[in-house]
């Protein structure tokens, strides 16, 4: 492989990297934010590992990505239940 | 005026971003400056790892690791005085659970064998744990509500272990006068896998007991909220 | 080069964490900037470790992998926080 | 460790300690309490005594504490310090035994002597005071223990003034402080020195010397009530009798009085303080303050309030002996300091004793006490004629002294503010002694009399002002026998001479 | 290699963890391991007392591939007070909390808050420092939100955000450290560095992160709601300990690590915030409706007080002069905690009593409890720092400084703030005077208001009157 395509394949994988960043940050569903968020930790995993860092890409796919994306996802799914909750609440106000 | 604030913020923070990426390249361009990776290869034999990112988190920057399981059990142990737990979801369905049955012992399956190669090879206490905790949340989707995790009182001493054991191999070295947590080359090896082990349990069993959410109902029916 | 352009990902990734940590108020807005600042930061250690043609230096690696069991119990104690509002709040 | 190096400590240490054991006594074991408050006073006499004797025989005594490099607290006894603490000893012990019969049924008695013996140790820390640092730092402590007394009595009122009271004198610890700092970034720690330290170095720090007076004499003169300074003196009359009569004739306003006689005389030097037109100053403050104290006392119809205004005006004679050049008018300022504590705690007493017994607290209101009331109207009546000035009573031989220093060191204008003075103590004294002697009683008080004794009041009450007026007499009588306040005021005059 | 360092963390540590697998015997543990925690302080202090600085290498590795830990003077008073404010709070706790299951949440984190500190005073590692502050600032978190009430959780949740922020800043400045450098160490890095944009760069963004966990003005928004909220014994050690152990690795990065790149106009902007922070805090102090927020907005003033030194210690050459004006500021520090820590106390007796701690509504509760009040009337001398509180005399050395370097405005702030300091603490006594009736002895509840007494008294009494041997303990250790 040479140098250039090597460079472009890493700017390939930084520049998505940003992208899901971005996309995680500022994306209005808080559910769909959350899901961005673990793929952005994914992909990152995936960069660390293009980087020779496989033991930390490893825990960051598990630990980083997985447990804290449950959790949040978790939390995100509780928030839509509520907001749910809190949208029939308030119409039912409203109609009344 | 949100939106002016924020396009504030957001000027500031691009001429931030700015700044410490010039620095980071006046940094960068000061050449290759010095790092620890020799001497950590160098010293690598002697710690009875091969691995060497094991052998910085286990030997040479043990005591960072040490506290950092503190911090794990320091957030468990906040999540626990906040409150009981939710009562999970509703029991999962047939094939669910099959699934579960499967994925399960795959799960911890694979966490030992990450904790065993991880003196060798890519793993360790970190990834094997947090597959054990990973284990633990796909059984309480699953409808488990404790998460396949034992009594309160077992509970309790399994989210201890990692620190205990550490630091209590730290005190033992101490008490030989060998400086705290400095291992003797002979045992090395072993004592590090038994502390790996010790942490392993104890951060699956956090971070499973971290995604219940609250500290175990048993508990709760003694105590009461507050 | 590599280094730069891997580093240079680090900041920015920083930088708009903070941002948006400083932007968005629901706790998992901020949540999410915070671990992506932390992220940042995480990735330009182990940036810095991979140096061409040596072997990469672990004692960053080491480094990020403490942070991310520090950053992922934080992130838990900060949600067990979050729902207890809620569920006082919902209580209500 | 000796005798020498304790003496000091030990004196500050015998009102202190019993004063941190009596908070921790119960409210109803008044016998302990009264047994604290008396071994302190008695204790405290003792030691004064030897010390006196010490000092006249030449003997040197100082007590060092190290702080922090460069900062000692020193406690070391001079002439003028034994002058003072004598005085604040003896009128300790006096009040305390009419704090104990004042205040017998009222609430709070552990928190009130507890406070009590702080002030009373503060004070002796100020008399005993080293050097500038140690000074302000018992300076600061007075205004603490006494903040809790002028609030004690807990009505709206009493927080008012307390309030006020401690607005004032935290300012003036302030200003007093920097001053204190300024002077010691200049001069490195020295200790006060009989006749000035400050001689040497006056050739270039003119403007600063200046400044630093300044400051000094405002954080001073807050608490010795100079005008325009002394807006708190009369708010705080609204603490009991004792306080009051503690914090004008010995702690609070005494403290200042004192610190300023300090500073022009062991810091500056007399000299030098001529010198840069600072006594000019502090003349002008103080013959300001004495006239317009007098006036204002005409106008209260408030016992209390008049003698709080007397004593705005008759402190300033303090400073004005301080303010004019020569050894006469030191003496007169000097032997003030005690003859002005003995007088007006006389007739704090006085008023006390009034309002207990019969209700009186307006001057309106007195007419014929001194038949209801003999011994302690004759008490009154000996303070107010001392502060007139007749002789052969104390007050008289102070403003001889200064008319005579007046006279000494050219200053013919002070023979104008005496005179005047006292043609205005008289205005504001003798319509209350012809009330008091010579109307008739009213009908409003009570007809019988206490049941305990054949005495117009209890023992408590009567006897200190008693005394106190006896003590005004002798000052007077027997002012040229040896250890008097007037002979004792001599030998400083001396020694800061020399 | 000294045995006592390790122990220091050990000892609290292990205390949580018994505490934390044997709930029924929590409150026993803990109080043993405090005690023990207290005596292997008292061993490092009487270690460095002797040697002047400990240092020991932790697994057998030298620093820069192993960690170090390293104490000296300043960490051995920080040390000390920690310790005695550490008792005084765990016994204040035992007989505070009212609910057995608080009781049992507070031990396990609390003793890992401790250990946290201890590991924090002792860290002489970048990283190391990095973790001991998350593990204090998660463990603080959770403290504080023992009370269960709605705002007391939301402070804290905002309080462990910010903390998280401020920690990412502070990591970000160490990676530039180590892309340079090389190395986490604090003496081999002092030895290393030198000026330029990398390091100044690296130095802004610890001192960010870290000013963020000091409540360093204008940084301190958070502070007064999280320390107000928080359970007394908690608030106590969050304003006398979390917050100047953040202010402590300032000090180290700037007087000790960093000291070459430090800049005179650097250090007079960290006054200028100092001054800010002096003046805003105490007037929000002054405005403060509730006792425990007075208190709050006061700890952000005293963190003010402290920077004042930077620009004068940074004026100064090496000498005597400067290492008293050093040793000033850490007296000044210890005094401030101390008093901080036993107003905190007191003012969680009063609400107790009263059941709220409006402070134009305490008329009376306060005369209930005379040892109560004087615990506030002590420890507010040493916030005045009037005498004899260490404070005074730290405030001396520091007006005395400020103007033998001509460096004379600082004095303007410091007189402000002690009048300012002087209002709220008379505002709140003056509310113990009125007609209530007399409480019949000093002290009603001893396991409570001894600990508060004795630490304000220490505050006032010890430090102002017998702080002599800091010089000796500072001194012979190098200070800075």
């Amino acid at each position: 492989m040479s140098a250039g395509l090597l460079l472009i394949f890493d700017l390939v994988l930084v520049v998505t990297l940003i992208g899901l960043a971005i996309a995680a940050l500022v994306s209005p569903d808080v559910r769909r934010a959350v899901m961005l968020f673990i793929a952005f930790g994914l992909w990152l995993a995936l960069v660390w590992a293009r980087l020779r860092a496989p033991d930390v890409a490893l825990a960051e796919a598990a630990i980083g990505a997985g447990l804290g994306g449950a959790l949040m996802l978790a939390a995100a799914r509780r928030a839509a239940r509520q907001e749910a909750v809190d949208g029939q609440t308030d119409a039912r106000g409203e109609e009344g | 005026m949100r939106r002016a604030a924020s396009l504030i913020i957001g000027a500031i923070i691009t001429a931030l971003a700015l700044w410490l990426l010039w620095v980071l390249q006046t940094a960068l361009d000061m050449g290759a400056g010095p790092r620890l990776a020799e001497q950590a290869f160098a010293g690598l034999p002697t710690t009875g790892v091969s691995n060497p990112v094991t052998a910085v988190l286990l030997s040479y920057r043990g005591y960072d690791t040490l506290l950092e399981l503190g911090v794990l059990l320091a957030a468990l142990l906040g999540i626990w005085s906040l409150g009981v737990a939710s009562p999970g979801f509703q029991p999962a369905g047939v094939v669910l659970s099959g699934m579960v049955r499967l994925v399960v012992p795959l799960l911890v399956l694979t966490g030992g064998y990450l904790l065993w190669v991880g003196g060798y090879a890519p793993g360790g206490a970190f990834q094997a744990g947090a597959l054990l905790g990973a284990a633990g949340v796909v059984m309480r989707l699953a409808g488990d509500e404790t998460a396949g995790l034992p009594g309160i009182r077992a509970q309790r001493w399994l989210i201890v272990a990692g620190v205990a054991v550490f630091v209590l191999v730290g005190l033992a070295t101490l008490a030989l006068g060998q400086g705290f947590l400095s291992y003797p080359q002979a045992w090395s090896k072993w004592l590090i896998l038994a502390i790996e082990t010790a942490a392993t349990v104890a951060i699956g069993t956090t971070l499973a007991a971290a995604y219940v959410g609250g500290r175990p109902w048993s508990h709760a029916v003694v105590g009461g909220r507050d | 080069m590599e280094q730069l352009l891997y580093g240079g990902a680090g900041v920015i990734l920083f930088a708009l964490g903070l941002w948006a940590f400083l932007v968005y108020e629901p706790l998992l807005r901020k949540l999410i900037a915070l671990n992506i600042m932390g992220s940042g930061v995480f990735h330009l250690l182990i940036a810095i470790a991979e140096r061409g043609e040596l072997p990469p230096d672990p004692v960053p690696h080491a480094l990020v992998l403490t942070g991310i069991v520090v950053a992922v119990s934080a992130t838990a104690l900060a949600l067990a926080m979050g729902r207890r509002l809620e569920d006082d709040s919902g209580g209500r | 460790m000796s005798l020498e190096t304790l003496l000091p400590a030990a004196i500050v240490v015998s009102s202190l300690l019993p004063g941190v054991f009596i908070f921790l006594v119960k409210e109803e074991s008044h016998i302990l309490r009264g047994v604290l408050n008396m071994a302190g006073a008695l204790i405290k006499l003792v030691l004064v005594g030897v010390m006196i004797w010490g000092v006249y025989q030449g003997e040197t005594y100082e007590t060092r504490l190290t702080l922090a490099p460069g900062l000692d607290l020193v406690l070391s006894a001079d002439a003028l310090s034994v002058l003072f603490v004598t005085l604040s000893t003896v009128l300790w012990l006096v009040t305390t035994v009419y704090a104990i019969g004042y205040l017998e049924h009222s609430p709070n008695r552990s928190r009130f002597f507890g406070f009590f013996s702080l002030c009373v140790s503060a004070t002796v820390g100020i008399a005993l005071a080293g050097n500038l640092l140690s000074f302000v730092i018992f300076y600061e402590m007075l205004t603490l223990a006494t903040y809790p007394l002028v609030a004690h009595r807990g009505t709206p009122d009493a927080t008012r003034g307390a309030k006020i009271y401690l607005a004032y004198t935290m300012s003036g610890g302030v200003l007093l402080l920097v001053g204190a700092i300024w002077l010691q970034a200049i001069t490195g720690p020295v200790d006060f020195t009989q006749g000035g330290y400050l001689e040497a170095l006056s050739g270039d720090l003119q403007g600063p010397l200046v400044a630093i007076f300044v400051l000094l004499l405002a954080g001073l003169g807050i608490k010795a009530a100079i005008v325009p300074l002394h807006g708190w003196l009369p708010q705080s009359m609204v603490a009991p009798a004792p306080v009051s009569a503690l914090l004008h004739a010995v702690a609070v306003v005494k403290a200042g009085a004192f610190g300023i006689v300090r500073v022009v005389y062991d810091v500056y030097g007399i000299g030098l303080a001529d010198r840069l037109g600072l006594l000019t100053l502090l003349g002008v403050l103080a013959s300001t303050t004495i006239i317009y104290g007098s006036v204002r006392a005409l106008y209260q119809d408030g016992l209390k309030k008049r003698l709080a205004y007397s004593t705005v005006s008759q402190v300033s004679y303090i400073a004005l002996g301080a303010s004019i050049l020569g050894p006469i008018a030191t003496i007169g300022g000097m032997v003030h300091l005690v003859h002005q504590g003995i007088m007006k705690i006389t007739l704090f007493f006085c008023a006390g004793n009034y309002a207990e017994t019969l209700g009186v607290h307006k001057v309106s209101e007195m007419d014929g006490v001194g038949r209801r009331m003999p011994l302690t109207t004759l008490a009154f009546t000996v303070g107010a004629l001392g502060m007139i000035g007749i002789p052969p009573i104390a007050g008289f031989v102070s403003k001889w002294y200064l008319g005579l220093g007046a006279v000494e060191a050219d200053a013919h204008w002070v023979l104008l503010i005496l005179a005047a003075s006292s043609l205005l103590n008289a205005g504001y004294f003798l319509p209350i002694l012809y009330r008091a002697w010579f109307r008739p009683e009213p009908d409003a008080w009570p007809k019988e009399r206490p049941s305990k004794g054949r005495f117009e009041t209890m023992g408590a009450l009567l006897w200190p002002p008693v005394v106190t007026a006896g003590l005004c007499l002798i000052a007077g009588l027997l002012a040229a026998a040896p250890f008097s306040p007037l002979e004792w005021a001599a030998l400083i005059a001396r020694r800061e001479y020399l | 290699m000294d045995a006592s360092l390790a122990l220091a963390v050990s000892v609290p540590l292990i205390g949580g963890l018994l505490a934390t697998a044997l709930p029924k015997r929590a409150q026993g543990l803990g109080l043993l391991a405090s005690v023990a925690t207290v005596l292997v302080v008292g061993w490092v202090m009487a270690g460095v007392w002797q040697q002047g600085s400990l240092h020991a290498e932790l697994g057998g590795w030298a620093a820069p591939l192993g960690i170090a830990l390293a104490a000296d003077g300043l960490s051995a008073a920080l040390l000390g007070m920690a310790a005695l404010v550490a008792l005084g709070v765990g016994i204040y706790a035992s007989g505070y909390f009212r609910s057995a299951d608080a009781d049992r949440h507070f031990w396990p984190l609390w003793l890992l808050l401790w250990a946290a500190l201890n590991g924090l005073l002792l860290a002489a590692d970048l990283f190391n420092i990095y973790v001991t502050l998350e593990l204090l600032g998660l463990t603080a978190a959770a403290l504080g939100a023992l009370t269960g009430t709605v705002d007391a959780v939301r402070a804290n949740l905002r309080y462990l955000l910010v903390g998280l922020l401020g920690s990412m800043t502070y990591l970000l400045g160490v990676a530039l450290v180590y892309t340079s450098y090389g190395t986490l160490d604090l003496g081999l890095l002092s030895n290393a560095l030198e000026p330029g944009p990398v390091a100044a760069t690296a130095l802004v963004l610890m001192t960010a992160g870290l000013a963020l966990k000091a409540a360093l003005f204008p940084l301190h928004f958070w502070l007064p709601p999280a320390h107000a909220n928080a359970p007394a014994p908690v608030s106590a050690a969050l304003s006398a300990l979390v917050v100047k152990a953040a202010f402590y690795l300032i000090l180290r990065l700037w007087l000790d690590v960093f000291a070459p790149v430090v800049t005179p106009s650097a250090a007079g902007l960290m006054g200028m915030l100092g001054a800010l922070a002096v003046i805003w805090g105490s007037w929000r102090a002054l405005r403060a409706e509730r006792l425990k927020l007075l208190a709050a907005y006061s700890t952000v003033a005293q963190i003010g007080y402290l920077c004042l030194f930077l620009p004068l210690l940074q004026a100064l050459p090496p000498g005597a002069e400067r290492d008293d004006l050093f040793v000033a500021l850490v007296l000044m520090a210890l005094t401030h905690g101390l008093a901080k820590a036993g107003l905190f106390l007191a003012a969680g007796l009063v609400q107790r009593s009263a059941g709220h701690d409006r402070i134009d509504d305490l008329g009376g509760t306060a005369q209930h409890m005379p040892a109560t009040t004087f615990t506030i009337a002590l420890a507010g001398t040493a916030l005045i720092g009037l005498p004899p509180s260490g404070s005074f005399v730290g405030k001396w050395i520091l007006m005395t400084s400020a103007l033998e370097s001509g460096q004379w405005w600082w004095i303007l702030v410091i007189a402000i703030g002690t009048l300012l300091a002087a209002a709220y603490v008379f505002r709140v006594l003056s509310r113990a005077f009125n007609l209530e009736p007399t409480p019949r002895s000093f002290v009603t509840q001893a396991r409570t208001e001894v600990p508060a007494l004795l630490l304000a008294l220490t505050s006032v009494a010890v430090l102002g009157l017998a702080a002599d041997p800091l010089w000796r303990l500072l001194g012979a250790g190098g200070g800075a």
